[in-house]
Order: C-alpha cells, then structure tokens, then sequence
C-alpha cells in the first residue's frame, strides 16, 4: 500500500469524508462513478412507471402528489449527477452508457405498474426499500455523495409515507374492489423489492472492498432483514398479507423468517428480461435522441447571443 | 344570464384550460429534451393544476349544487367542458408544445394580472397567487420560442410551422362572449380588449426576436371551447384523465 | 379449479384476444397505406370482433352470473382481461402491425382448426365458423410478410426490427397452463403441443421465404396474459374502449 | 355543334346511357371527372368522422354496424375511382389533387364527431341527404357512374336506417343524458346538412349545362326541399326539434318553409375554414405519404417475383 493509499484508508477508517479534491484511488473513483450514475439512472428511469398512472390519477391531491413525487425524482437525478461529476464524470457519457445497456438502473423500474394501487406500493414498498439503503449511504465515505444522500432521504421518506397513505386510505375507506387492488398489487411488488437488496451477500463480489472504503455500510442480507423487520407490522397495520408463506416473526432471532427469493427471476431481469426493460430504455433513448435538435437550437442560439453580446 | 352563472361558466373556463393544459403537459413526462426540460414541464404543470384546482373549487361553490373541484374535473362531459382549443391540441414535437404553451402563457399572464384587480376578491386572490407562477412560465416559453426561432434553420423550420399550426386556436381567448362582458361590466372579469392588445404586443416582440414570421392578421380563428363545442381530440383526452373515476364510481381514492 | 372455470377462462381468453387486437385494428382505420388495405384491415377487424362476440357470450353464458358479450367486453378492469399479450402492443408502423398480426394469425389458424374438432358442439362451431375467416387473414399477413421482407432494403429492414421486437410476445400462446391442460384432456381445448409444432413450421417457412432472420429459439419470452397481467399499454386501450359505458352507467344504446 | 356532338345529344335527351367507349365531349368528360373524384373522395374522407368514435362504440352490435358502414364508404370509394377511371383519369393523380387542395370533398366532413349521437345524426341526416341526391343520379345519363349509384343507395339507404335507429333508440330506451345528447347533436348537423346541396341554383353557374348533360337532374334547391320534407316527419317522430325557428308546413305549397342557410359559414368551411379542414386532409395526406414505403416495396416484390416466374 502506498503512503497516499494508507493515508486515504486512515481518513476513511477515522469517518473523515472524502472530498472532490483530495486523492483517492482509481478505483473507489470508478466504482464511486458507477454507484452513483446507476443511482442517478434509476431516479430517470423510476419516473417512468409512475407516469404511467400520472395521466390516470383519480383526483387532484393524489394527481398533484404524484406530479410532485416525479418531479422530485428527477431532482434526485440532478443532484446525484452533479455528486457524480465532481469526480470528473460527465452526465452525458454516463447516460450514453445507460442507453448502450453497459449500465443498469434498479432492475424495479422494470416491472409495470397495472393499477393505480401500485402508485402506493411503489411509494411504500420501493422507495421504502430505497430508503433502507439511502438511510445507511448518508454515511457514505464520499461527501457530496453523502450529502446528496441525507438531502434524498428526506424527501423519500415523506414519499413512503404518502405512498402509505394511498394504501392505508383504500383500505380503509375503499370498496371491495379497491381493498382487492391493493392486495393483488402487494402481491406483486412484494418480491421484486426484495430483490433491491441484491444477491445474497455470498454471491455479491465486490462487496468487501465496498464495505472497507465505506462505499457500501451494511450487507445486502442485512439490510434485506431490515427491510422486512420493518415493513411486516406496517403490513399488517394495512390488514393485507405478503405472498410469502414461510413470512413469520422468529422470537429467537429477534427477527422476521421469510422464504427464498427467486433468483432465476431476479438474474433474468437484470439480463434485461423483466417485462419492461426495452420499454423503459426505448423510452429515455427516443427523448434524448428526439431532443437531439432542440439541444443544439438552444447552442447554436447561446453561441449567436454571447457574440452579439461580446460584439 | 346572470351574474352567478356568468361567474360559473367563467370560473370554468379558468379551471378547465389549466387543466387540460396540465393534463397535456403530464402526458410529457419522462419525454422531455433534457432533465432540466422535464423539471420545468412538471413545474409548469404542477402550478396549472393548483390553480385549475382553486378556479374549480370555487366554480363548485358558485354553483351550489354540492359539486367540489374533483367532481367538477373528473365527472363532466366533453360538452360541458369550457377550456380554450388551444389546450386540448396534441403536445406534438417540442416546438409544438412551446408554440402551444407560448401563446397560451401570454394570454394567461396579462389576463391574471387584469383579474388581480378583480372586484371579486376570491378572483384577486387566485390570480395574485397564479400571476406569480405564470411570470415564470412566460418568461421561459417566450426564451424557447426565441431560442427555437433563432436557433438551428432545422429548429427554425419547426418552430415556424408549430406557430402557423397552432395559429387558428390563438383567437378565441381574446374575444368577449356575453359571460365575459357581464362580468367585466361588474368589476370581475378582465377586459379582454385590453388584454388583447397587451397580448398582440408581446407575442409580435417575440416573433419578430425569434425571426420567425407572424401569421397574416386576418387568420381564420377557430373558436367554440368556451361554450363547451371543442376540436377530436379533447373526448380521447378525458376518457384517459376520467378512466378511474368512471370505472369505479363513488370511491374514494 | 374445476372444468367450467377451466371453460369460462379459456373462452375469456380466446375474445379477449379477438376483442382487442380488434380494437387495435380500428384505431388504424383510415390510416392504412393504400385504399385496399384499408378494406382489408376493416375486413379482418370486423372477422374478430364477430368472434369476440361469439365467445365472450358463451363465456357468460358459462360463467351463468348474467353477464353477457358486452358486460364482459365493456366492463371488466384490466386485470380481468385475458388477452394475449401480443394483441395489445400498439400498431407502431405497418411492418410492426403485420408481423403482430402475422405471428398471431398462424397461431389463430391452427387453434381453431384444433377447435373445430373440440367435444364442445358450441366451440366447435365456433371455431369452424372462424376458421374460414382466419384463413384468409393468414394468406394476407403471411404474403405481406414476405412482401416486406423480401421487397426493398427499406421494408427489409423495417420487417426484420417488427419481427425482433414483437417476438417476445410470441411464446405465451404456444404454451398450455391449467386451463388449457385440463380442457385438452376433456377432449374441449387444443392440443398446445401440436399447434406450437404447426406454428414453428409455418413461421420459419414464411421467415425464410421472406428471407428474414428468425429470433433465437431460446428468445426470452413474455408472459402473462392469459392470468391477466398485462403490459403498461392494456389500461390506456380499455380506458378509451370503455369510456361510453362507464361514463353512462346503465345507459342502453 | 358537330355531328358528334349533335348525336350525342340526341342519346343523352333520349335517355341512353353513354358508355366508356362512346364519343364524348371534352367537357362532359372533364365534368363528371370532377364529379366523380369529389364523390369519391367524399367516401374516403367521409369514414374519418366515424373512425373517430369506432374505437369508443359503446357495445359489440354499435361497433359491427359502424366499422361495416366505414367499410361500405371505403368500397363505395373504391367503385366511385374505377367507375372514373372508365373515363381515363387516374385515381393516383386524382388523389393527389385532393390532398393539394385542388379538389374538394364535400364539406360535411369538416365538422367534428363530438359525440356517440353523431354516429346517428350522420347516418341519418348527412347519409340522407347524400341519398337525395344520389337517387337522383342513379338516372345520370352515364353508365358507369349510374350504375355505381344504384349500388351505392341501396347501402346507403340501410345506413340511413341505421342510423336513424341509433337515435331512436337513443330517444325511447336511453336516460335523459342521452336524449339531451341526441338534440345536441341534431342542432350541430341541421344547417351543414342542408348545406350539402350546394349554393342556391340562382348561385350555382354550372348547372345548367349539367341539367342539359343529365349528370346533373335536379336543382339544388329542389333537392334540399325534397329532403326538407322527408325529414321534418322523422324529425317530429323522434320528439326532437330542428334549430330552426321558421321551419313550419305550409299547406298552400306543398312543402315546409324554412329559415335562411348561413351562406357565409358555408363559403368559409368551402374555403378551408371549417372546424376540420386541415386535420381531414392532413390525415389523409399522412396515410398516403407514410405507406409510400409499403407500396414501394409491394411493387419491388411483385417486379422481383414476376421476373423469377417468368424465368
């Protein structure tokens, strides 16, 4: 190890952030830029299956709560690729990437939302386990990533709850029907939110180094178990079931048992068979390349005025 | 008339064109240029449907007949609705949406400054409020014009054409139907030869730095969404905005 | 599940299917390159909607809830529909609406040729009835296919990114569930296995004649549709085909 | 006047049908040329504001009847081109003056379909006066286009039928939401469909040679009465009104009066200036420009296929 390395791992290891201008290894660098280009992507793309229903939303506070939660996601988006430049990426490279398939968004995105009551489950489930994860990064040893993150956090938890309440109203106030549409939408969001967490920490390589620069802060398993300690009551407070039989409260782990997850599924997805994933990518492909000519309107048009102006 | 179904059907015209409009522009999202696109589209349509919200509630209380701005959106007719033509057109290319959105902001802004002294203190207030957002939209759709305009010859291509289609439904939003002259006759509503005039002036300025050309003056104007006669397009439009509170009727969402 | 829940789904299934690629069909009416095609489209949307019907009234017949052809049709919610996913995609450009159209026909042809042999006098007849129909909507699609494919580079081209994108959806029809298990052995349902092979013959004789590329044999496969899944697009399709009746509750017309 | 051209006469005041084959004058030709492709395009054009409730028919039997009407009209274009081409014009060449504006389709289809009772009010009124005229013209005096006409009122007719029974039913069975929505729809189409007869004969400077030709056999004024008083009892027996104050019987003539036709919304929708003018044609135009490709390619192929038969 050299005494940079060394000096680098002894800031990290004392819980002093790391900042855009101090050295740091090319490959905490790296993987840093995909961590959060990958992050980035999946607040762009997240925002796809919520538009699904944005045109659809039965009234005016849930149509602007939507309307809202999407666009604080493409904030999101901004902030984190801003974090990502600072060290030396550009946007539009890494969105080039997204676009060739050479980098993922969360494998979630690509599953659709078929009723409106996914709009809460996607609220409640998915940001809740986007939470459980983003909760740990604030403590990420990068600090504009950290920083992002606590700013993030903030705004997906009020996101979660009002995803909550969707669920939480329909149950309550709602018709069969409505009771029915959230059942059957938990059903199939259940799984796949568990699969955020990604593979069991056995099957996740490159985990340890994440761990020892504090890139990455808990393990996938462990923050899969936290994910469900958490959200089974809240569950039940919904009067609703997850589609897991082996789901029950261990006493002597002090934890929830749950079945095994589907892998297949979870590794056929991140091929790129999910049922969504042309769809989504074909998506942010034609609006950037269809919006090729109004980004050059807007060069050519700057780089006429700044002339004039200089002239 | 009177003077309450005037301020009705007034009141209706406000809410529905924002909605639409809104409507309209959340159809865009996740379609937009750039990320910094997407964020204004959704700003703009966030502001449009908080006032499409305020006009409604307060239609619904006008009226008294127990419907809420809800009801109001979600469960009228296409005959029944009174937003301008111009909103309910398709979004089309970017240039096309801008086109749309341009010559709606100029209108819409010297309109709510004009209701900002409205005798009517709800409508002052609504518009005061909404006045404040849609500075904001002009400012930007009138930089895109000119930015489109005087751009690439590509974009200049398109944005003239956007202006030459959308031309025809610019008209009716600047003549007064009886409902709008009662209420400008009691303080309330706008005058809207004035408005006009403010209109014709800003939107020449922005052509004429956009170097795109304005369509001849004596344009054929398409007019009817006033009173409730609209263009194809806005059935589609609402059987997609109104498909949850149709199909599962008296829930609660 | 029992054998007349085993017929209500797969009666369900084969309308919906019928239904809604109808329905994709009349959105292009008007819109067809050339005057005959525009016949020729009507003519098959026409031939799928009157299967539809036939189905869907025995479904409700079979169901015995007093549903009848239109009460299913117009008022179930998506996740009740049973259509294959492939019926659903959108039209896209000609290349795409003919090979949807193309994949799906060779199937329909060897299913209701299967089905005109069916223990079920009703479906039998049915599906005799419809056969002679679908023969010809294979003769057309399957001569458009090779058409394209084998006409200009353009349509070339064209015709090979259809056949790629669609291919997908094509697996789900060719694979039997409960249902179609448990009705097969009744002597009622189609013999999957058997069509799949007739399908895989006629599609790779018409690829190649057309001189297309076939997708790989182990392509991943969508599915879903028959237990009623669908793709994002199903709700927008059923929000504007069901508007009238869910806006007018009750109403006859 | 030559021999020709006397001999012709003579067949045409005798009432024998010319022929593609016979001698003709070069006006004739020109005449029912014009006649006939606006007839034509008229069908095809005419399917645009049906189409635009086809996929929102509210039940299967609505749905058959209007997509097998759409169709007729499509056919109907179809014999209406061929029946002209008999006359050596192209309906490529024809079509292509109807999309520059050249040519016009009659101006009914400038008015937008804006709700389910306009499926019936077009059936009925615009598909009714259409039959007043082409009734009447199944005598035109030449063959092809007489005996398109024959075939084409007898479809017409059930249509009309049809239509009008969409009303009635409407009317007897339907809620007072629909019934509402049948007088609306019937006030939107009066004035346009009497408009369809064309400009008051004083107005109309070619007929007379029309009348002479017998391509034309009434006068537009006496065919807009004729429709006036076959309409008016089915008006009354469907318990609606027409948005016309002087319309009344007057028992000294024989026929209904009514009130003056809006010349001027007339001349304007003629002009370009109807509500749908621009989106019929560009409809159309779009239609025939976007299947260039398709019809390229069917060409190549069959080159390609008749070339490897023949060898």
């Amino acid at each position: 190890m050299s005494p940079e390395e060394r000096a680098f791992q002894e800031k990290i290891d004392a819980d002093i952030k790391i900042e855009p201008k101090n050295w740091m290894p090319d490959a905490y660098r790296r993987t840093l830029i995909r961590q959060m280009s990958q992050h980035a992507h999946s607040e762009i793309v997240g925002m796809l299956p919520e538009k699904n229903w944005l045109t659809r939303a039965p009234n005016f506070k849930r149509k602007l709560q939507l309307l809202a939660k999407i666009q604080d996601e493409a904030g999101h988006g901004l902030y984190l690729y801003s974090a990502m430049e600072t060290l030396g990426a550009d946007r539009d490279e890494e969105v080039a990437k997204l676009h060739s398939g050479e980098v993922k968004y969360s494998s979630i995105f690509n599953y659709p939302t078929l009723s409106w009551a996914d709009m809460g489950t996607v609220g409640w489930l998915v940001d809740g386990a986007a939470i459980v994860n983003q909760v740990v990064l604030q403590r990420t040893s990068y600090g504009p990533y950290s920083r992002a993150m606590i700013r993030i956090c903030k705004e997906e938890s009020f996101h979660q709850r009002q995803g909550y309440q969707i669920l939480l109203h329909m149950m309550r106030e709602g018709t069969e029907e409505q009771k029915a549409m959230v059942q059957e939408s938990i059903n199939r969001f259940w799984w796949p939110s568990l699969m955020m967490f990604g593979p069991h920490d056995g099957d996740s390589p490159n985990s340890a180094q994440s761990m020892q620069w504090k890139i990455k802060r808990m393990s996938n398993d462990d923050l899969r178990q936290r994910f469900i300690d958490q959200t089974v009551p809240q569950l039940e407070l919904l009067g609703c079931t997850a589609p897991d039989p082996d789901l029950k409260w261990n006493p002597e782990r002090g934890h929830y048992d749950f079945g095994e997850i589907d892998w297949s599924e979870f590794y056929a997805v991140l091929k790129g068979n999910g049922p969504c994933n042309r769809d989504r990518l074909r998506t942010r492909r034609n609006a950037i390349e269809n919006g090729a000519w109004v980004r050059e309107a807007a060069r050519k048009h700057a780089e006429k005025h700044n002339k004039a102006d200089a002239a | 008339m009177n003077q309450q179904q005037a301020l009705f059907e007034y009141l209706l015209r406000l809410g529905d064109s924002d909605l639409i409009l809104a409507q309209r522009l959340c159809e865009l999202v996740g379609h937009a240029p750039a990320l910094e696109e997407e964020m204004a589209i959704g700003n703009v349509a966030l502001d449009l449907l908080g006032q499409a919200r305020s006009w409604l509630k307060y239609a619904g209380e006008v009226e008294g007949a127990g419907r809420d701005a809800d009801a109001l959106a979600f469960l009228r007719n296409e005959r029944e609705y009174r937003n301008l033509l111009i909103v309910e057109q398709s979004n089309g290319n970017f240039a096309d949406t801008l086109a749309r959105q341009y010559l709606f902001d100029a209108w819409h802004y010297y309109l709510l400054q004009a209701l900002s002294a409205s005798a009517d203190e709800r409508i002052a207030a609504i518009a005061a409020k909404g006045l404040k957002e849609v500075t904001y939209h002009l400012r930007r759709s009138s930089a895109w014009v000119r930015r489109l305009g005087d751009g690439t010859d590509e974009s200049h291509a398109k944005m003239q054409v956007a202006i030459d289609e959308i031309w025809t439904y610019s008209g009716e939003m600047l003549v007064a139907d009886e409902a709008d002259k009662l209420l400008q006759a009691a303080g309330i509503g706008a005058d809207l030869e004035q408005v006009k005039q403010q209109w014709q002036a800003h939107v020449a300025a922005t052509l004429a730095e956009a170097t795109l050309e304005q369509p001849a003056e004596d344009s054929y104007m398409q007019t009817g969404g006033k009173q409730g006669y609209h263009t194809e397009q806005l059935g589609f439009l609402l059987a997609e905005m109104q498909y949850l509170p149709r199909a599962y009727p008296g829930a609660s969402w």
